[in-house]
Parts: structure tokens; sequence; C-alpha cells
């Protein structure tokens, strides 16, 4: 059980206690402790203010937690500047995607260089055999070779979201971090990448930490959850019991506030 | 009694060389009192349908068809006489009011502006009305709020004060363009309860632009769903929902991941949604419909009536799609 | 208020860093400070220990800033060694007419810039495009250019208005300025022009402007409130940059028309090498433009509620 | 969803990339390229092209007029004007491209910097470029003359040290927006060094606006360069600068032969203008592809 707390094991690659992160003097995330284990898929559900995403990138090391520890594959994080060599290391580790699919790629780079330079960061290959495991990622995430000399503009929000996802798999990293990445979607589009994202994990064993203000997305990608408002965790489980029989009145308003067959909005006295 | 009716409608901009369409063929009517949904994706077209009633299409944009507001044609109107109608008749909601409210005016000013120029109230009693209209919409301290700048509220509190500028002029008819796409979840059931509260109480017709099929549904008693620039079906919300009865509404329903079951892979629409401009002769929907077959791309395929539905699929009368389940 | 404070402390904190660098600029000369009051005057014993004296070369480098710092601040800004007279008393006259030109074309600058810049930015098409032309051409040619020009066409042509010099009374001297200032203002007006141009087809393509539209406003009404009140922003903030660049430009203006002001003081002080001036006009101008910039500061904030936290 | 309509809007209206360079310029900017290509040529030429030496005083062509002889007449030594016009603009371009190109390398590394670092790098090159502002660009260059004296160096290096904060100021504020989006922060987790992303990642997603942002700024250092030298500051007798010349050409027309300041003044004034529409268009093409 990822949820849960129990001393980490050696097939857990993310063992996070007591992070905290301030912002002046705002407190983004307040003592937030989590374990991932290999393979799994945990989600962190909340609305905007809840400190999800500055979660994820104090996980990913974007930003430096002010309280807390951080130990991914076994090997804790130190704060603090870290060597050239420790940084691609921890790359090999962690990856993530963000949500805005027009900024992710640098719009100047060509979609095949995009994940050469990926590749040549972390593996001695000769330019034939670079070239050559490219185009197998652009295949993996559903694209082709025509796709690799194109600039990012030239395709669509979909399809550079796959290409994203591309370049964070590339470095075969054992935990992919998922920043609302399907939030900035089509809805016809957002199934394609969450079955891609399903697909990729059947296949590679790797584990996700999905980042999302979207109840029934988070249903359907991930096995354990979150709840988090206001910095804190709320709530925590396994997602499917946690989605139908939410113990935290907070976890119940947001289950209730989701639009499906019979539902009526409902009104609340301002807060 | 129908309020609005929208014939044959289209939409085109300028491009570099030639025209842009962006909405083609769109056939549309609201009844007063009526909810009407108006459900699609980037490129539908849906929000260009919405802002070419009121006449706010972009400079040098050319506009086909009819559009009829109680018996008046909108798109033969005199500047004085579309003013008039934006004024009392019909009124917007949209969805960015962050950008939508100037940010160096108060509160106040934004709320009262309208009352003054077009209902001639006093400033004074601009001010009292104003007040309880924010407190119609949930927002309690009025008085306070009034003198307060859009900067220092909240998206969802802003949301409130464009719906109580709205309510303020007391239109028959309401356009929501994506009005709640911006807001948190809590908060958008919050602003569509008050939406949809105070628009049965003052009689009010609505039309809600949405990519939100499930919030559509639930908020209004009928469904437009467009797909590259038209309308590609229409039935009443509890009827669409159980059984839609083009592909395109159908895959959008079932792409759609639900909150109470779980299944392995969800079933996906191929490719990406297309503007009216990108799509070719035939169905517009044809590269990307389960259903298609060699006929599907001779021609756009007409609209037609099966049991309460209005749908523009040849393949219609023959295929039992699924709906939404619950 | 604490806004105003932490203004007026970071405008102290610009001033001491400016005239520190101004008063040490001194000492980078090649040869020494000596070398460079003596310039190309052979000095004599007691010249030479006149100015070690007046300067205090003797004492060290942080006690003699202070001690000028200490004087400045008491409009006490040394003997000029050209004119041998109080640097302050130089100032004073000079600096009105400086002020004088600066401030008409200040009124020419808003006055045409605005109108125009609003005219071209609402009205698309002709207007537009004649406003925009106009522009362009007046921001290429430079002041002492356009000054020349003007010299040539209207005062040696056709003779509409004097030469050089400051002229006597107000109206006389307003006359004689009329030239300078407008030669002053052109390219500022131009440039003030641009930019409103700007701003006002920003904010007619803003999402509240569209609002105020399908609200069913008269076009008049939303023009007003929301489009030019908005616009009028970033043209205060370029209005007040303008003000604080024309201190700069009487340099060269003073110059073209043979007016007694700062500018001329400056340029004939450099050659000169008359350091006591140089120093004084540079802390005089260095002052001027950090005030304009601070009540554009406070002008903004007064426009908009936005900077006010 | 309208937010992701609207971006896709901005995005097909783009040009395309691959649009030739000379059509991207317009018939304007066409016409620009080639009045600065022909002063380039023509002062690159001088020394075959010019008719006369420029230096070369004739007392019977003193305030002269036009004549076929000399189409412009002379100076007040009587040195052939338009000779000294073909000659003038070597000193009066080149100072100001020098100027551009230092205060850009040094201003793009220092806003580059700057905005990577953050944090207390950023805020002591943020006050430094503060105080910076706080004097007027030109003053700088007439503290340096007095400094070094009357002459190009001075110059130089004055509109130098005036130049660099305003390119600073921009680029930083630029690269502060470039290195929040969320390829660099992916580029980072990759593992990639700080000085590769800055090298390969913002600097040439920033290059279309540094190149625009100089060349706006070429037409202001050819403006203040020929102003300081009309002042008798900058580019010194006897060598021919079309600013010295509008000097000298003022003193002339007063004496009835405007030729001299008329055609300085108005060469000046081309060159500016036709720097600043290439910057215009520049700005624009930059404008389009964000």
């Amino acid at each position: 059980m990822t949820s849960l707390k129990k001393s980490a094991g050696p097939d857990t690659v993310i063992e996070a206690a007591g992070l905290r992160k301030e912002f002046g003097p705002a407190v983004a995330v307040d003592d937030v402790s989590l374990t991932l284990e290999r393979g799994a898929s945990l989600a962190v559900v909340g609305e905007s203010g809840s400190g999800k995403t500055t979660l994820a990138r104090m996980l990913v090391g974007l930003e430096t937690p002010t309280g807390g520890t951080v130990t991914v594959c076994g090997r804790p994080r130190k704060p603090g500047r870290v060597s050239s060599a420790e940084r691609r290391r921890r790359a090999r580790e962690m990856q993530i995607v963000f949500q805005d699919p027009y900024s992710s790629l640098d719009k100047l780079q060509r979609i095949g260089a995009v994940i050469e330079t990926s590749l040549d960061l972390h593996f001695s290959l000769t330019p034939g055999e670079r070239r050559k495991r490219a185009l197998e990622l652009l295949e993996a995430v559903g694209l082709s070779e025509r796709h690799a000399s194109m600039l990012p503009r030239q395709l669509s929000g979909g399809q550079r979201q796959r290409v994203a996802i591309a370049r964070a798999i590339a470095v075969e990293p054992q935990i992919l971090v998922l920043d609302e990445a399907v939030a900035a979607l089509d809805v016809s589009i957002q199934a394609q990448i969450l079955n891609l994202l399903a697909d990729i994990r059947e296949r590679s064993g790797i584990a996700y930490v999905f980042i999302s203000h979207d109840l029934a997305v988070v249903h359907q990608i991930s096995d354990f959850a979150l709840v988090m408002s206001g910095g804190r965790v709320v709530e925590r489980g396994a997602t499917r019991a946690l989605l139908s029989a939410p113990q935290e009145a907070y976890t119940r308003a947001l289950r209730a506030a989701v639009p499906r067959p019979g539902w009526k909005p409902e009104r609340r006295p301002v807060g | 009694m129908t309020l609005l009716d929208v014939r044959n409608l289209g939409v085109a901009v300028p491009a570099a060389r030639d025209w842009r369409t962006l909405v083609d063929g769109v056939d549309l009517a609201i009844g007063s009192g009526e909810a009407v949904g108006l459900v699609g994706e980037s490129g539908s077209g849906k929000s260009m349908t919405a802002r070419t009633l009121l006449g706010l299409t972009p400079p040098g944009a050319r506009v086909t068809g009819d559009i009829v507001f109680d018996g008046d044609s909108v798109t033969g109107m005199s500047r004085r006489e579309l003013r008039a109608l934006r004024a009392r008749r019909v009124a917007m909601v949209f969805q960015d009011p962050r950008a939508h409210i100037n940010p160096v005016r108060s509160v106040g000013d934004f709320l009262t502006e309208a009352l003054i120029a077009h209902l001639g109230h006093t400033p004074t009693e601009a001010q009292a009305r104003a007040t309880r209209l924010l407190a119609d919409v949930g927002i309690p301290d009025g008085a306070r709020r009034l003198r307060q700048y859009p900067h220092e509220l909240s998206g969802g509190l802003l949301q409130r004060v464009m719906i109580a500028a709205v309510l303020a002029a007391e239109p028959e008819l309401v356009l929501a363009d994506e009005p709640t796409t911006a807001l948190d979840v809590t908060t958008q059931s919050e602003v569509m309860a008050i939406l949809d509260e105070l628009r049965r109480e003052r009689g009010m017709a609505m039309l809600l632009i949405t990519h939100d099929l499930a919030l559509a549904a639930a908020t209004c008693d009928r469904l437009s769903v467009m797909y590259a620039g038209r309308i590609v079906e229409t039935q009443e919300s509890t009827a669409l929902t159980a059984t839609p009865r083009h592909p395109y509404t159908s895959g959008l329903m079932l792409s759609r991941p639900s909150i109470d079951t779980v299944v392995d892979r969800l079933p996906v629409i191929p490719g990406r949604p297309v503007a009216a401009y990108e799509s070719g002769d035939g169905c517009a929907f044809e590269p990307r419909c389960a259903h298609a077959e060699a006929h599907c791309r001779d021609r756009r395929p007409a609209v037609q009536d099966l049991a309460g539905a209005r749908v523009a699929c040849v393949r219609a009368g023959e295929l039992t799609l699924q709906g939404d389940t619950a | 208020m604490t806004f105003l404070l932490r203004r007026l402390a970071g405008l102290a904190v610009v001033l001491v860093v400016a005239s520190f660098l101004v008063y040490g600029l001194l000492y980078l000369v090649p040869g020494g400070p000596m070398a460079f009051l003596l310039g190309n005057r052979s000095g004599t014993p007691e010249q030479i220990a006149a100015i070690r004296e007046q300067y205090r070369l003797d004492d060290p480098f942080l006690v003699r800033y202070l001690a000028w710092l200490g004087d400045a601040l008491q409009g006490d800004f040394g003997t000029s060694l050209v004119y041998r007279q109080d640097v302050s008393a130089l100032l004073g006259a000079r600096s009105t007419t400086t002020a004088l030109l600066v401030a008409y074309a200040t009124v020419v600058i808003v006055a045409v810039g605005v109108a125009a810049g609003t005219l071209a930015g609402l009205r698309p098409g002709r207007a537009d495009a004649v406003i925009s032309a106009l522009a362009s051409a007046a921001l290429a040619v430079p002041t002492f250019v356009i000054g020349v020009l003007l010299v040539i066409v209207l005062a040696l042509g056709l003779g509409w208005f004097p030469v050089f010099g400051p002229g006597e009374g107000f109206l006389g001297r307003l006359h004689h300025l009329t030239l300078p200032a407008i030669t002053l203002s052109l390219g500022s007006a131009a440039f003030l022009a641009r930019i409103t141009r700007a701003s006002v087809r920003e904010e007619l393509g803003r999402e509240h402007v569209e609002t105020a539209r399908s609200r069913g406003l008269a076009e008049r009404h939303v023009v007003r409130r929301h489009v030019l009140r908005n616009a009028s922003i970033p043209v205060v903030t370029v209005t007040g940059l303008t003000v604080a660049s024309l201190l700069a430009g009487s340099v060269v203006v003073e110059n073209v028309f043979a007016l007694d002001g700062l500018g001329s003081l400056f340029v004939r002080a450099i050659l000169q090498r008359d350091f006591a001036v140089v120093q004084a006009v540079v802390l005089v101008l260095v002052t001027a433009f950090v005030l304009v910039n601070l009540v554009v500061d406070l002008c903004c904030k007064a426009l908009d509620p936005r900077l006010s936290r | 969803m309208t937010a992701t309509d609207a971006l896709k809007a901005r995005r097909t209206l783009r040009l395309p990339r691959t649009a030739p360079a000379l059509r991207r310029l317009g018939p304007l900017g066409v016409v620009a390229a080639a009045l600065l290509a022909a002063v380039t040529l023509t002062t690159l030429l001088a020394p075959v092209l010019a008719p006369y030496d420029p230096d070369r005083p004739d007392l019977f062509n003193a305030l002269a007029g036009a004549s076929p002889e000399h189409l412009l007449g002379g100076d007040a030594l009587g040195r052939d004007v338009l000779s000294r016009l073909m000659w003038g603009a070597r000193t009066t371009l080149s100072g100001p491209l020098l100027i551009i190109f230092l205060s850009t390398t040094i201003g793009t590394t220092l806003a580059i910097t700057a905005a990577w670092a953050g944090g207390k790098v950023d805020a002591v090159v943020s006050r430094l470029l503060d105080v910076l502002f706080a004097v007027p660009g030109i003053v700088f260059a007439l503290v340096a003359v007095a400094v070094l004296g009357p002459g190009v160096p001075g110059v130089v290096l004055g509109l130098t040290i005036a130049y660099t904060p305003y390119v600073a100021r921009v680029v930083r504020s630029a690269a502060l927006r470039e290195r929040q989006l969320p390829y660099i922060a992916a580029a980072w987790v990759q593992g990639r060094s700080a000085v590769g992303i800055c090298v390969r990642h913002l600097l040439p997603n920033l290059r279309p606006l540094i190149i625009a942002q100089s060349v706006s700024a070429l037409g202001f250092a050819v403006i203040d360069l020929a102003a300081i030298s009309f002042l008798g500051l900058g580019v010194q007798p006897p060598t021919a600068d079309w600013g010295l010349m509008v000097k000298s050409g003022l003193d002339s027309a007063t004496r009835g032969q405007p030729l001299e300041a008329l055609g300085a003044g108005l060469l000046i004034a081309l060159v500016v203008a036709a720097v600043n529409v290439l910057g215009d268009r520049i700005g624009r093409q930059e404008g389009e592809l964000r």
C-alpha cells in the first residue's frame, strides 16, 4: 500500500517526509509525506492554490524544500548545489511532463533533435544508434519518422504532449511526474494521452506521480491518491475507495462538484 | 415561443488570400426561458457562434444567414439598434472575468456604468442596486466589494460580479461562453448554480457554450453538439446523453473518463478535432469516425429528423450508439 | 506613504552614487587631478598651490569627497576656474533658461504627441497612415539637424523668428524660445505619438473593451472610459521619460541656437576643462532626471490601482 | 476549449518562417536595406568615387554654390562638399556600430547571467542598471569626454555605458519570461548544464529580440554620436564627418551656402530612417513569432 506509512522497502522509489515550502510569508506546502512504490501510479488531487504543483516541483528538484526530506530510489536528495554528474544521475531517476503543450518544447528545436539531445546527455551512442533510438521513442508515443524533422509549431497540442512524454521516457527514468499533463487538451485528445500513459506504464513498469484537479482523470489513471488543500494532505488512500466513499468533508465536496448524469450544481454560502 | 432563431449561419474571417470559414450552416433556436447548451471541442466554432449573435465578430468577418431575435433581424440592425439589443435584451458572460473586466476601474464602476447609461439611474441608486445584485449572486458585503478593484477579488468572485452585471440588464437571453472553465470544480459548481437559479427566477433564456458535455447536460434543457463549424446533433439533454445519435457525440461521451467506473483503456476518437476550414467536402468527422463508409466522403450530410433528434449523419438511422450509462 | 519614503530613499542612494562617480572621475584622468585641473594651462607655483587648496588635494579622497558633498548640499559647488565666479551663481540664471525651454517643449510634446497618437490609434486608415509616416520621419531626423533646418528656412530664409539669443521680457523670451522648443520637441512628440497610438490600439483589442461593447455602451463612452483611460498609463510613463531626456537634449539645442542655458555652459566647461562646473551641471541634470521619474511613478500609481498593494 | 482556441488561432496566423528574407522585409524594408547598402558601398569606395580630395582646401571654392565642377559647392575652406559627404559616413557609421556591438554584448551577458542566477546576483545587477538609468545617456558621453578629452574614444566609451543598461533591461525581462517556460525547466530536469541551457536554448530564443533591439538602438547611436560631434566634442576636424559638417554648415548657411548643412543633415536623417524601418520590420517579425 503506497499510501500507508511504512518503512521504505527496496521497491520504494520515492520516500518524502515532512515536506514544506514557504514563499515569503506564504506556506505553499505544509508537512506533506508520501511514498511511491516501483511501477505504481499515485495521484495528487487538489484545486488551484492547494500546493500540488509546488509539491511536484520539489520532487523533481525545481524547487528547494524549506523543510523535509526526499529520498529517491534509496538515495537522499541533498538540497543546495550539486555536481552536474549528480544532476544527470537524478535525471535518470525522475522526469517531468508539464501542462502547457505549447511552451514545454523549445520552439526552435526540431522534434528529432529534442529526443536526440536527451539521449546524448545520458547515453554514449553513435549518431546512427541515437537516431534509431529517437525514432523508436517517437513511434512508442504514436508519432512517426516524418514528425522528427518538424518544428513544434507544426504539431497539434496532443502531438506536442506526446513529444514531451517521449523526451521524458528517453532517459529511462524510474518515475515520471505528470503535472496536469492532460488538462490543456481537448476531451478526445485527453483520452488518447491517458491510454498512451497506461500503455507506457504497463510496458516499462515506470511509476507515475499524477498531479491533477480532475477527479475523473485521476480515477482512470491512478491506484492511490492524495487529496491536498491549502498545502496540506486532507485525505489519502486507494483511488477507487477514496472516490467512492470519501471520508473527509473536503473530498466529499470535491466529488460532489463533478458534473455527471443526474447532477445538479449546488449553491453553497460564499467562503 | 421562439426567442432566438438562427438560420444557416456562416462566419468567415479573412486569411492571407481567401476566407477562412469558422462557422458553417448553423441552425439554432432558443425559446424564451429555455436553456440550450452548445457543446464542442476547440475549433468547433461554438464561441464564434455566440459572439456573432451579438454582432461581436472580428474586424472584416463575413457573416451569412439569418439571426432573428424576437422577430427582428439582428444581422440587418443599425449600430444604434444593435446597441439597444445588447443593452437590454441579450447579455454575455465571458470565460475569463479577469481579462473581461477593466482592471483599472473599481467593481462598483463596472456594475454601475451600465445602470447609469441604460436605465437612467443616479449614481446613488445605481450603487444601491449594485449592492443588491451582489447579494443576489452570493456576495454579502457588497458595499465594500464595490470599492475594490478586480485584482483584489478571486476568479470565482469576479465571475459572480460578471453575472451580477448581466442580471442588472434583466435581459431575455444570456449567452454564457465557458463561464466556469477558468474556475476550480467547487467554484464551478457554485457559479453554475447561481447562474441557473437566477436565470430561472427571472425567466431568462440561456445559451451555454462549453466543452464539458456533462456540465451542459446537467444545466440545459436541450443540447447541440458542434464539430468543425457545424451542429452535428441536437436533442433534449436527457435523450442525448442516453441515446446519442451522432458517432461524434457518442465518442465524446465515451472518451471522457468517469468518476464512477474505470475501464482498462478509454474508447478513443483517433486524430484531432478540426476547424471548419480544415475539413473537406464530405462529412467533417468522417476521417475520425469508426462508422464511416465510403459515401460519407461524398457530400456534407444533411440534417435529418430522427425520433426527436436532429442529426447530421447519413448513417444515423442504422446505428445504435452507446451513451452515458447512469 | 511608505511607497513615497522608499522611493525617496532610493532616489537619495542614486544621487549619492552619482555624486561619488562624478567626483571620483576627476581621479581617473591620466596624470591625476592636477594635470586635469591645469589642463592646457601652464600653472605658476602659486596657482598650483591655490588649486591644491581649493580642491583640498592634500586630504584623503573620502574626506575630500564628503567635504565637497557637504558644500554641494548647501548649494556651494566651488569656484569656476574659467569664469572665476561661484559655480552656483553661474548655474542660477542659466537654469531658468533651460527650465523654460524644457517646459515649453513639454507642452508642445504632450499636446501634439498625445493628440496625434490618439487620433492615429482610433482612426485606422488615412489619418493613421499620415500621422505614422510623419512620426517616422520626425524620429529619424536628429534634433540638431531639425534645428539647423529651422534656422535656415524659418529664420534665415523667411525671417519669421529671431535666429539666436535669449530675447527680452517674458514674451520676447518665448518668441526667442519658440524655434528651440519646436526643435527640441519634434522627435519626442513623434515618439510619444507612436507610443500613444500603440497603446490605444492595444487597449482597443482588449477583452474588457469587448465586454463594454457587449453591454451596449456607446462607442464614445467605451473609448473614453475604457480605452483612453487604460491607454493613459503607458503614455504617462513614456511622457515622463521623454521629459527627462529633454534635459539632455537641451544641451544640443542650446548650442544650435546659442542660448545661454545649462547645456551650453556644460559644453563650454567640458571644452575648457572647468571641472567644478562639469560636476555641478551633471549633478543638477541627474537630480532633475530622477525627480521627473519620481513624479511619473507617483502618477502611474494614481492611475493604476494594480500598482498599489 | 476557448483558451486553446485562442492559442491555436494565434499560432496559425504566424508567417511561415521559410518565406524569403526580402519578402518579409516588405517594400519599404527593401528600400531601407538598399539605401544602407548604397551608403556603405559609397563610403567604402570613396577613395575611388569622390571627385576631389576631401581635405584639400581651395580658396576659390570657399562658400561657393553648386556648379558643374563642384556639384554641391564648397565649404568655408573651399573643400568639395560632395567629396566630404562621400567620405563622411565612415566615422558617422563605424562609431555607432562599435557602440552597439559593445553594449549589446555586455548588456546581453549581464542580462542572461542575472536572469539565470536570480537572487542576489540579479538584485545587484538590477540596482546597477537602475543607477545607470538615473543618468541621461548623452550625459555619460559628455562626462566621458570631459575626462578623456574630446574625440571618438571618449564618446564611444560613454555611449556604450549609456546604452548597455537599455539592452540589459530589455533582454533581462525577456530572459526572465523565457526562463519561466516549462521547456527550460524540462531541460534542467533532463540534467543539462546551466551554461548549456543558456547557450542552446535561451540565447537562440532571445536572438530575434536582441537583433531588433540593437538595430533600433543603432538609429539612436547614429543620432547621439552625430550630435556630440556637432557640439565639437566627438569627431574632430578636419575629419570629414556628417555631424561635424552640419556644425560647420550652419556657419556657412548664415553666410549664404546652405548645401553643406542640408546635405549632411539629410543624409543622417535618411540613414537613421532606414535603420529605424529595418528595426521596425525585424521587431514586427519578432512579435509575430512570439
